[in-house]
């Protein structure tokens, strides 16, 4: 892997910030675009612009196949089984809605549980808060002292009200990998739904439907090279199909008379009004160059980089380090008497771009006690000098603060 | 995408289709639309066993998928239920012998879908009864 | 205005299909987008892209601020009274599902009544029909046989009952205005609030919420030559702040707890996960375009081609025009014993794109006894000799068909 | 942006902020957050009639909202409550004397936003008691 090649790709990568290159450190929050993406968008819009399904013409076919295949990409990205198996949504917090107000509304009762875990980022907490007002519990799984999921607590915690258990592969403040196969399959043994969260792990890594076993999975495409505003909501056809629709109106019906319609097939029933054409090509152009350079190297790489940062971080004192022990692709770390915004603002002076605050995750803040955590993230385009470079502008830190 | 798609055959079933119609005592009747152009196919069908007796269809749509229907009753007139599981899509495409564009392929699919829709349904009900 | 010098703007305009010149008549389905759209969005990834709102670091400054601005663009476009009241959302169809889901599901009881016409798209129909299982009654006002709105039946129909009037202002088969401002004033005499699905006019006229009165108004950013997937819900505040959310998660919250949450202020309250600021920044210069050149002068453009259009269509033997009287910026028709489809598969044969099929609005269709039309839509880039060829092309499907 | 809004005053207010506590009799309680980075401040005021008596805060976030609600209190303690209602964010950006960049604008502000909730809820509760 050509991390020099690679970086010639994304244009932004030569911006200076206060005379300083980008080093840009906040891919968990959204990635950089490689110039194929950039001109996959900029081709469609050119040469095939239309809106899709809806006509004859020689446009809106080019656009509607490519809408189309670009799903097909997909099914076979994640191992699915079928088109009617991808809903393109906006993003991976759209995904969880679905579940929650098109699923898990119509299915559970007064008395059924809800399994997460405090790790989960507020796209996997606030929509299942939703069913409460119905009588349903939600119930958080802890993590042990060295960051990971305790999964005897979770075993412990699997009754026969839990309905479903919506866990996150990846965490997106401590780096952990999840057992994802293992909660999967005690799931199922209870009989609960399984749902995943792969905001944070599709970008990096393979992920398998199929081996995994989930029910339902959600990612969203900014995270991976793509632009903003598309995402995937995986979902097994069985329960797709029963499901009623999210968002009533357009394109997701089959008939309307005055006082009721009929649905569309999957996957449009879910997809109301004009879709994102130009989402779904982004999307499909970033999986290609994913693939082209290999979701094992882009992980391979991923776990160089957090073993550097966290074997040069070791050594500045002051510095605390809150990711898993397992935690890959990312570090998240406190500077004692610094808040993590300063450090962030500082950093930039240097031109260095970290993610700092509650990273959209306070359950899992109270639970480390802490208020915000600054956050340091990498992906392909990443070096070992950016991470020496960001490393060394702590000092710079704590000059300012006199630490 | 070419204009040789409304030749001769397809023109005359559109203008004069031989199978339109409604059967009294049909076993089945499927209906489906398509709702990106809100085309429209029924199809009735009697069953002698296993074996169509007689076959009809009624609908609102383009040339197309009128005419694709219309051809389609008369190739499959006759035919036994596992004939029509087993004759895909393709074998319909071939015998329609033109090249259809991806978005038309609904137009020339609608009839298809129905009629095996139509028969599945056939199917279940006597499995059930039996 | 200069249709020769607009047409340069857009790239797509000099494609050939069939080794004709692309003439692009469907603008009303979606429009086409001028490269300076384009390049906004490219410029946009290749130096500022960011998730904004999270973070400290300058890229994300830059990310929030141009959201934002785009933001603010919208406010005075149709001059809202400040930026609480716009939300950005992915089409018309979202934001009515807004307005259904969020505010009409919590504040409509059994025997309330929502008034609709039977012109509406089915974006502003299907939505409201899951209001009917609450037992809140849908009723459509209907048009006279010059297919302009008939005024003394909305009058009639409008009861101490109508809690809601949701009418579009333009029809997208008819090409009618509806006298929305003479609506809004019945509808809120009587107490009711008032909806106007601004999907057809905004893109073509000035639309001003503060005079026309009305309570919500949604459009799509993508008929009015900004990027897929960005539209726009107006709400006045004082409802807004009323309403609550539609989707949960991240970003449209205050704070988490394990079991309850607070939501953010207006507007991010409604704004749920990673936004799409490159849609936003797409529609804010595709806003800056329609200004330069002005609403008025793009109106009036439309008002001669429609008319050219017309005159012409005439003469065409066995078409039957069903556009309403005062229609503008489109023609809708039939041409007597050829489908809709058909018209428009064979006009494609000559580069020419026009929409055929229900137009999603069967109702209409079924009003005007049709199962489908075929339409002609302009927009500033079309000229009087892409009417021109596309009328003459007509011979062409008469001569396949042997009319 | 630069470093320069770390300036010494703000770091000394920031390291011992002179109005950090509480008020155990307090006429109002005022709290927010910044719903971007969790930044939390919740202000206590003594209301001496029209006056500003008494006021502390507590708070967590970081040194540019700390410290800009500990010179906020410097400057507006013994002030009127039409005072404070005059008081705009231009004239407290001109006391902090440092140059904000949009999002950090929010961390310096929360403070005003918080004591201004406060000082509203104050009147209104004032206004329906007389
Ligand atoms: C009047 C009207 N309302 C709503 C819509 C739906 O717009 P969208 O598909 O962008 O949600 C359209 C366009 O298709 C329209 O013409
Ligand atoms: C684990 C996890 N889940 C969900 C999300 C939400 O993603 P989005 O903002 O694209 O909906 C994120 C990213 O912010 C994340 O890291």
């Amino acid at each position: 892997m050509n991390v020099e090649k690679i970086r010639e790709d994304f244009p932004i990568l030569k911006r200076k910030i206060n005379n300083h290159p980008l080093v840009f450190l906040d891919s968990a929050s959204t990635s950089q675009k490689p110039v194929q993406v950039i001109n996959a968008i900029k081709n469609y819009y050119e040469m095939n612009n239309a809106n899709p399904h809806r006509s004859i013409y020689q446009l809106c076919d080019e656009a509607t196949q490519m809408y189309e295949d670009a799903r097909k990409k997909v099914v076979k990205f994640i191992n699915a089984r079928n088109d009617e198996e991808i809903i393109f949504v906006r993003n991976t917090n759209e995904a969880m809605n679905i579940i929650v107000q098109s699923y898990a509304m119509d299915n559970l009762k007064e008395g059924d549980e809800v399994l997460l875990t405090v790790m989960e980022h507020h796209a996997n907490i606030v929509p299942w808060q939703m069913l409460q007002k119905k009588g349903v519990k939600i119930k958080f799984v802890d993590i042990k002292d060295d960051g990971t999921l305790d999964m005897d607590k979770l075993k412990d915690m699997m009754s026969k009200n839990t309905k479903i258990v919506s866990v996150t592969h990846k965490s997106n403040v401590l780096g952990s990998l999840n057992p994802i196969n293992e909660i999967g399959k005690i799931s199922h043994d209870n009989g609960s739904l399984f749902v995943v969260d792969g905001a944070q792990s599709v970008p990096n890594m393979q992920v398998d439907v199929n081996n995994i076993n989930c029910d339902f999975l959600a990612f969203s495409g900014h995270k991976m090279l793509a632009p903003m505003n598309i995402g995937v909501l995986y979902g097994k056809k069985e329960i797709l199909e029963r499901m009623e629709p999210f968002m009533r109106g357009s394109d997701m019906i089959k008939e309307v008379q005055l006082t009721e319609s009929t649905w569309n097939d999957l996957p449009w029933k879910f997809e109301a009004g004009t879709p994102n054409v130009e989402g779904a090509v982004g999307l499909s152009t970033a999986i290609d160059y994913l693939e082209k350079i290999g979701l094992d190297n882009v992980e391979k790489h991923e776990e160089d980089l957090t073993k550097h940062a966290l074997e040069r971080l070791r050594d500045v004192e002051g510095v605390k380090i809150l990711s898993a022990k397992n935690g890959n692709g990312m570090v998240s770390f406190h500077l004692s008497g610094v808040h993590s915004h300063d450090i962030a603002y500082i950093l930039n002076d240097s031109g260095i771009a970290i993610r700092s605050g509650h990273m959209c995750a306070q359950p899992l803040m109270r639970r480390l006690g802490v208020q915000s955590v600054a956050r340091a993230s990498f992906y392909l385009y990443n070096t070992k000098e950016e991470i020496d470079k960001f490393v060394d502008s702590l000092e710079n830190v704590k000059k300012v603060f006199k630490k | 995408m070419s204009l040789e798609i409304y030749h001769e055959t397809i023109l005359a079933h559109y203008n004069n289709p031989g199978n339109s119609g409604v059967i009294s005592d049909a076993d089945v009747i499927s209906k489906d639309n398509n709702p990106v152009c809100g085309d429209v196919v029924e199809i009735q069908v009697k069953f002698n066993g296993e074996r169509i007796d007689e076959i009809k269809f009624q609908g609102q749509g383009c040339a197309i998928s009128l005419a694709s229907v219309d051809i389609l009753i008369d190739a499959i007139k006759g035919k036994t239920v596992d004939q029509i599981k087993n004759f895909r899509q393709e074998d319909f495409l071939k015998l329609l012998g033109i090249e259809i564009s991806p978005l038309r392929l609904k137009c020339a699919l609608l009839g298809l879908k129905v009629l095996k829709t139509g028969v599945y349904s056939y199917l279940d009900n006597n499995t059930e009864s039996t």
